[in-house]
């Protein structure tokens, strides 16, 4: 049987089987909560407590009033010891809000369900869905209120549910998907709902048939939603790739997928969506797959947000080996971060520990213009011509002529470089310095 | 003259003699201003607008001129001065009307006075005992077999400079080096016309 | 558990895995694609072919450990590229050669064709073509002298005696043959004068499969290459069957129009580039005063590939065309 | 002592040939044999001493803005001498070199040497400087003309009559030696020329 | 033979004036002007197109002069004696802004790879650039010189070099002064300094003693002994580490001597 899928792309090794079918734990709650005030793209969020002040579970610590934002809320309830700058994933470190656990998972008095969303207007669901602090979990962090909210003059006719999980290792949204479907589905309801009861179309890698027929079992035989199977390849997650392959349309170089009337979202932010409307229960807490060859017990979490990545290490049964990368994500695109102090945030959806003998250790060789890059390339770019213009700095003639800006920066090229050549760090790299470039002449 | 005389001069003039890899005609624009494509493109162009001209004018002169008074040893001469007033003359039309095309040829323009294939291309010409129409042919031919070979080159050479070259080749002596090759390579056409 | 911060984490950008393969791998794979024609040539033309072979590779090797020690680079003979330079280089050196060429041609080679570019990568020709015309420009007589398979007989080439004569009679008349279809087979299995590894048609096809199967080369310049040649024949009149198996056009097309360096790097242009080498070949076999085309076209289109690749980009996902 | 540092500077330092890469046409074209390389390099060195030396004394006669085709002018009468005077002393060497006679009009280096330095200095300093160019391009093509000629037909046939030197030739290595007809011809021109040029960087870089 | 020359002689004339007078007519029809100040200018500047005024290439920057819309101090490589010559050309009057001091770069840190800790182990491009984007470098100090030769492959004057212990070496004699290197460097370590001016401190951390020192042991802890010990008050502090008013400074080295750090050079010295 052919699946959907989209041109290029690679094949991985996935190494999912270490977790996949193993059911999801809670993990324990901190002891100290660290919840850095950094968890989404856009506006960083101004703490909403002082030092000293006690707070509840699900308590709003966070917010800011720009239009790209979405609020932070306290994971566990108990007393805020510092307001400091904290080791981060992203950065060395940043505003951090640091709570004491007092034990007793309080809530918040004011959190309630909205069992009668299907009569709600579009706007207070969209708010509903700001003030419970919903981003994009599948990596982006793009404040989801945002995104479900187009422009006027886009039409939408979509909602794709993304449940690709291409990546290496990563098994947290096919443990939700197989445990809880119907959160998926309601979720991708609700959805639906806001944007003016558009069709569904779930895709799903064909490497998850458990999550395909748990999904199909949750969504029923109504035609408004379609689950497809989606081979298995990288990056088939990817928001443009899904597009393609799911609709074969073509997002517009530099543009948003709802320009050709698309919404896409990953099942663990649906599925957070519908514990927020149906327990009113902000997004406090997240699937996290802690896997790779050294960590001793890899499994599934379910973990509070603002959980150091050693707390979640040791309730997986700590290291295993001498460590030499712990990576944020899957290996593809994950960060691997300088220390283990750092604390899970809302897009982390794996932890991938690696042993010094599991990381490539060879050199950059030398191009020999094999043109893997090229026929890898899911958005059709010519990575190894990036690679030279960025290395001679001839960014112009990499912008214009080769689509610098259009690389998603997949990691496709570097994974089957012969040559070992870093050729997405350098796309990245150039794509920073011309960034740079611009800031400082608009500075000017 | 039918159309094969004609062809078998293009193809000659073009693949089989090219005038820079086979002739060594213009060799100092053909090395020096083969670095980019797209002054490359803009040489080769403004060279085959120059030969195609200089080959008109140069057997005009030739045969309306020189022959009938007898003064052949004053060919050298009255060609390059006639090709001289030509590449000037391009000179000024091509800075007044493309000043970007007059940037990037730069210095090269003048140079094209130099370029011993104009003048070879029209005492080849006269020496091959050519027709008017065979001479501006050939010339045309032989212009167009430098831009091909140039913008060979010139791909070759923008790919070169991406590369490790030894510190003693580069410049020049990897150019001439990869026009040898490319040489080489023409030598595929040997006798495809007979 | 230890302070996590005295524990220096290896910090990089993603990926954080790579792929299986790697430039030694994929040379070495050719390197043993490579052997059933170099069997299929010690069968046909002796002993000595392996002789040839065995001197190329030394020589090449020795030029490329000397060159790099003189230049104070890092010595990397062993990553297989001049391996396979070598061995494709004895490959096209008919089986009578005296033995001072092969160790010249595999310095020419290495030298020449590509470490005065600086190295692996970087050169614009395939280096066992360019030793190979240079070596024909140099010694013409050295390089033409073809010998009967199982005998020291002297003989011609198929394409050769297909020059004079323009008649596939000619051929059979060489191979002793009688019929068209026995003329194919012997061509196919390789019993004809030729260079050492070039006239083994099924040991090649094997070598090409093993190559395909571990993707280091795609189907794109084999297969237009000789799909040109054969419509060129028939365009021309000549016979495409012959002109698929004389000369070298499997060799090149399998091994050396592949060869990654040298040819275009998008899809496009890879089937540009087999087109015009097979468009090539087939005029300098018709036309051209040589017997043979292969190594000329392949050099042309290396040179025309930066500009392939340069006009042939790929559309971008999101430009253009929804 | 200007004068003879103009000579000399031609004959190595700004070699036309190795350093300031010009006239490259006929350093690639004629070289096939030393004896080629030597006749021609004595041809552009007259036409150079010539040019230089008058170019240098109407430097300023010639009003700036025409002194391009002027020098042209001078230039191609001197070029003219030559082609007559090879044509009745010397038609073998003349059969030869062909159309790179008249040619050595568009050479580089004349026309360069005329702006770059007669236009400028003295007489004395600009003959200097065309004798030291030539001799050097002399020199360049003949030692040119003799390497592609020893690889290319394992001897240096015409060169022994020219200087005297008794037929000892090289013949000796001829049993051993087959020639490597390639460095005759056009591509063995460009690889020799662009191998000695990288030869020459080389070795004054070390010193 | 004497009406052959006359012969040639005419035609070689008649030629001369065919071609002269269509030449002249084109050069008429076809003519361009451009201000011959813009080349005399060009000729001054110092030819280096390192870009450091801002435009692309010395001859944009001379079109710019000559137009006006370029001041004479925008060439930071250009001499004093050159920049009063391209006044003189354009007429500016501008003389009193001219910099009477050359300026040379500077890398204010000595924490080398000895001296200085690291966070994390980086593996990526050699680029500072790039690795600042890791959680602002592998350094532990956040302000010194990560030593991956950024301002290298900047400068256009090949003035800087890699120390075996990674930092870079200013060759004083090469530096031109265009700033290249201090717009480049993402830990804005390098500064720019007269270039008579010897002494300088090696250090770019304001963190408090006790924070710099667990970092780097070349840190600059604010102890304010060279400020005390230096007889032209040239050194002082502004929450940041040391600094010299080179004004003042008369290069008697007493500071060096008495740091207790040793972060204080005569630069001058190599």
């Amino acid at each position: 049987m052919r699946y959907k899928t989209f041109p290029q792309g690679i094949h991985l090794r996935y190494h999912k089987q270490a977790t996949a079918g193993k059911p999801t734990v809670t993990a324990k709650a901190p002891a100290v909560a660290v919840v850095p005030l950094i968890q989404h793209i856009g506006v960083p969020c101004i703490p909403q407590i002082n030092v000293g002040d006690h707070v509840f579970m699900g308590q709003k610590i966070g917010d800011a009033e720009a239009l790209i934002t979405a609020p932070i809320h306290s994971p566990i309830s108990g007393k805020v010891m510092a307001l400091e700058a904290r080791p981060h994933v992203m950065r060395r470190d940043v505003l951090s809000v640091v709570i004491e656990n007092d034990g007793e998972d309080e809530l918040y008095p004011d959190i309630m369900p909205y069992p009668d969303w299907e009569r709600l207007d579009p706007d207070t669901l969209r708010n509903i869905i700001r003030e419970g602090g919903i981003v994009g979990m599948g990596g982006a962090a793009f404040p989801t209120h945002i995104k479900l909210a187009p422009q006027s003059d886009k039409s939408i006719d979509a909602v794709l549910i993304n449940g690709a999980e291409c990546e290496d290792y990563l098994t947290d949204d096919n443990c939700l998907m197989v445990e809880h479907p119907e959160w998926v589905i309601g979720g991708a309801r609700i959805i639906s709902h806001i944007l003016g009861n558009v069709k569904i179309v779930v895709g799903i890698e064909a490497n998850k048939p458990d999550a395909l027929a748990a999904i199909r079992q949750a969504a029923g035989e109504g035609d408004d939603i379609s689950v497809i199977a989606l081979d298995t390849k990288y990056p088939q997650g990817g928001e443009k790739q899904m597009v393609k392959a799911l609709l074969d349309r073509e997002v517009p170089s530099g543009g948003l997928p709802s320009e050709v009337g698309v919404v896409v979202n990953n099942v663990a932010t649906v599925a957070k969506i519908f514990e927020l409307i149906t327990t009113g229960m902000p997004l406090i807490s997240r699937g996290v797959t802690l896997s790779g060859p050294g960590v001793s017990a890899p499994g599934n979490l379910i973990a509070r947000i603002g959980t150091s990545m050693e707390d979640l290490i040791s309730e997986c049964g700590g290291y295993k080996g001498k460590i030499a990368k712990v990576i944020m994500g899957g290996p593809m695109t994950g960060i691997s971060v300088f220390t283990t102090l750092v604390t899970l945030t809302k897009s982390i959806g794996g932890v991938v520990v690696m042993r010094h003998e599991d990381i490539c250790h060879e050199d950059p060789v030398v191009c020999i213009r094999c043109a893997r890059c090229v026929d890898a390339c899911p958005v059709y770019l010519m990575p190894i011509s990036l690679y030279h213009y960025s290395r001679s700095l001839n960014y112009d003639q990499a912008v214009e002529a080769y689509g610098l800006f259009d690389c998603i920066e997949c990691g496709c090229c570097s994974y089957v470089c012969p040559g070992r050549l870093p050729l997405m760090e350098s796309i990245k790299h150039a794509k920073a310095e011309i960034n740079n470039k611009r800031q400082k002449q608009h500075g000017r | 003259m039918d159309i094969r005389e004609i062809m078998i001069v293009i193809i000659s003039a073009v693949l089989i003699n090219n005038y820079v890899l086979q002739r060594f005609l213009g060799c100092c624009p053909y090395l020096g201003v083969s670095k980019q494509l797209e002054t490359a493109l803009g040489m080769g162009m403004a060279v085959t607008f120059v030969m195609a001209i200089a080959s008109a004018f140069t057997w005009i002169v030739q045969h309306y001129i020189l022959l009938p008074l007898d003064l052949i040893f004053l060919q050298t001469i009255a060609f390059i001065l006639v090709i001289a007033a030509l590449v000037q003359f391009v000179e000024l039309v091509i800075r007044k009307s493309s000043p970007t095309l007059y940037q990037a040829l730069g210095i090269y323009l003048p140079l094209i006075t130099t370029n011993c294939a104009v003048l070879g291309v029209a005492v080849i010409n006269i020496r091959a005992g050519y027709g008017f129409l065979p001479s501006l042919v050939n010339g045309t031919a032989a212009a167009i077999g430098f831009t091909l070979a140039i913008i060979l080159m010139a791909g070759i050479r923008e790919r070169i400079e991406l590369s490790d070259v030894p510190p003693a080749l580069r410049g020049v002596p990897i150019a001439l080096i990869t026009a040898g090759l490319l040489s080489l390579a023409f030598f595929g056409f040997a006798g495809m016309v007979k | 558990m230890a302070d996590p911060l005295s524990r220096e984490l290896i910090v990089s950008s993603a990926p954080h895995v790579r792929g299986r393969d790697n430039i030694r791998r994929m040379m070495y794979d050719v390197a043993i694609a490579l052997i059933p024609a170099g069997i299929a040539a010690v069968y046909f033309f002796g002993l000595r072919s392996l002789l040839i072979v065995l001197i190329t590779v030394a020589s090449a090797l020795g030029a490329e450990a000397l060159i790099q020690r003189a230049m104070g680079r890092r010595v990397t003979i062993t990553d297989g590229s001049a391996l396979v330079t070598a061995v494709l280089l004895a490959y096209n050196l008919p089986p009578t050669v005296p033995l001072w060429l092969p160790f010249i041609g595999a310095s020419i080679a290495i030298g020449l064709g590509k470490m005065v570019y600086g190295g692996l990568g970087y050169n614009p020709f395939n280096p066992a073509l360019i030793s190979r015309t240079i070596l024909l420009a140099a010694w013409p007589v050295l390089m033409t002298s073809w010998v009967v398979p199982f005998d020291a007989v002297a003989t011609a080439t198929p394409l050769a005696v297909i020059k004079m004569g323009d008649n596939l009679q000619a051929v059979k008349d060489l191979l002793h043959v009688d019929s068209n279809l026995s003329l194919y087979r012997q061509m196919f299995w390789g019993n004809h004068g030729g260079c050492l590894g070039e006239t083994s048609i099924p040991a090649l096809l094997l070598g090409g499969v093993y190559l395909m199967y571990r993707r280091v080369i795609t189907w794109h310049i084999p297969i237009t290459y000789v799909s040109t040649v054969a419509v060129t024949a028939l365009l021309l009149g000549r016979d495409p069957i012959f002109h698929l198996l004389a000369g070298g056009l499997i060799l090149g097309a399998l091994y050396m129009a592949t060869c990654p360096v040298t040819t275009p790097v998008t899809p496009r242009g890879r089937i540009y580039f087999g087109l015009g080498a097979g468009l090539l070949t087939m005029l300098i076999r018709a036309f051209g005063s040589l017997p043979e085309g292969i190594m000329y076209s392949i050099l042309l289109m290396n040179a025309a590939t930066p500009l392939l690749d340069r006009y042939t980009r790929p559309r971008i996902y999101g430009k253009g065309a929804r | 002592m200007r004068p003879i540092e103009d000579f000399s500077n031609g004959l190595f330092r700004e070699n036309p040939t190795f350093r300031l890469i010009l006239g490259m046409c006929p350093a690639l074209a004629v070289t096939t044999a030393a004896i080629n390389g030597l006749g021609m390099g004595l041809a552009t060195t007259f036409v150079l001493v010539c040019s230089n030396t008058i170019i240098s004394l109407l430097r300023k006669v010639i009003p700036e803005d025409i002194r391009i085709p002027a020098y042209i002018v001078v230039i191609s009468s001197f070029v003219t001498v030559v082609q007559l005077v090879m044509q009745g002393f010397a038609p073998e060497l003349y059969g030869i070199l062909g159309i790179f006679v008249p040619l050595i009009v568009v050479n580089c280096i004349i026309l360069a040497r005329a702006e770059a330095f007669a236009g400028k200095y003295g007489v004395v300093r600009s003959a200097a400087d065309g004798l030291g160019m030539g001799l050097g391009f002399t020199w360049a093509l003949t030692l040119l003309g003799a390497v592609r000629e020893v690889i290319g037909t394992g001897s240096l046939s015409n060169t022994y009559r020219l200087f005297l030197i008794p037929q000892f030739s090289l013949k000796i290595i001829r049993g051993f030696y087959d020639p490597a007809l390639i460095t005759i011809l056009a591509p063995g021109a460009f690889i020799t020329l662009g191998l000695m040029i990288g030869l020459m960087n080389l070795l004054t870089k070390h010193r | 033979m004497s009406s052959n020359i006359i012969l040639s002689v005419a035609v070689l004339a008649a030629l001369g004036f065919i071609l002269g007078a269509g030449l002249a007519y084109a050069a008429r029809a076809f003519a361009i002007t451009r201000d011959p100040r813009i080349d005399a200018v060009l000729a001054e500047l110092p030819g280096a197109n390192c870009g450091a005024c801002g435009y692309p290439g010395c001859s944009g920057y001379a079109e710019a002069l000559v137009i006006g819309s370029a001041l004479i101090t925008g060439c930071p490589v250009s001499r004093k004696e050159a920049s009063e010559r391209i006044a003189d050309i354009i007429g500016q009057e501008e003389r009193m802004n001219i910099n009477s001091d050359k300026l040379i770069s500077v890398v204010k840190c000595c924490g080398n790879n000895n001296t200085s800790a690291r966070i994390f182990n980086y593996s990526g491009l050699e680029d500072c650039r790039a690795a600042t984007r890791f959680y602002d470098g592998p350094k532990k100090c956040r302000h010194g010189c990560l030593g991956m030769g950024t301002c290298i492959s900047v400068c256009p004057f090949n003035a800087i070099t890699m120390s075996p212990l990674k930092l870079p070496v200013i060759d004083r004699d090469r530096c031109a002064g265009c700033g290249l290197c201090v717009d480049a460097c993402p830990r804005q370590v390098m500064v720019m300094m007269p270039e008579r001016s010897g002494i300088q401190v090696l250090c770019n951390s304001g963190e408090a003693a006790k924070a710099a020192r667990q970092v780097c042991s070349k840190s600059c802890i604010k102890c304010h002994k060279c400020a005390n010990i230096c007889p032209a008050e040239a050194i002082f502090f502004d929450n940041g580490p040391a600094k010299i008013n080179f004004d003042l400074c008369t290069n008697c080295g007493l500071c060096v001597q008495e740091c207790p750090v040793k972060c204080i050079y005569e630069t001058n010295r190599g």
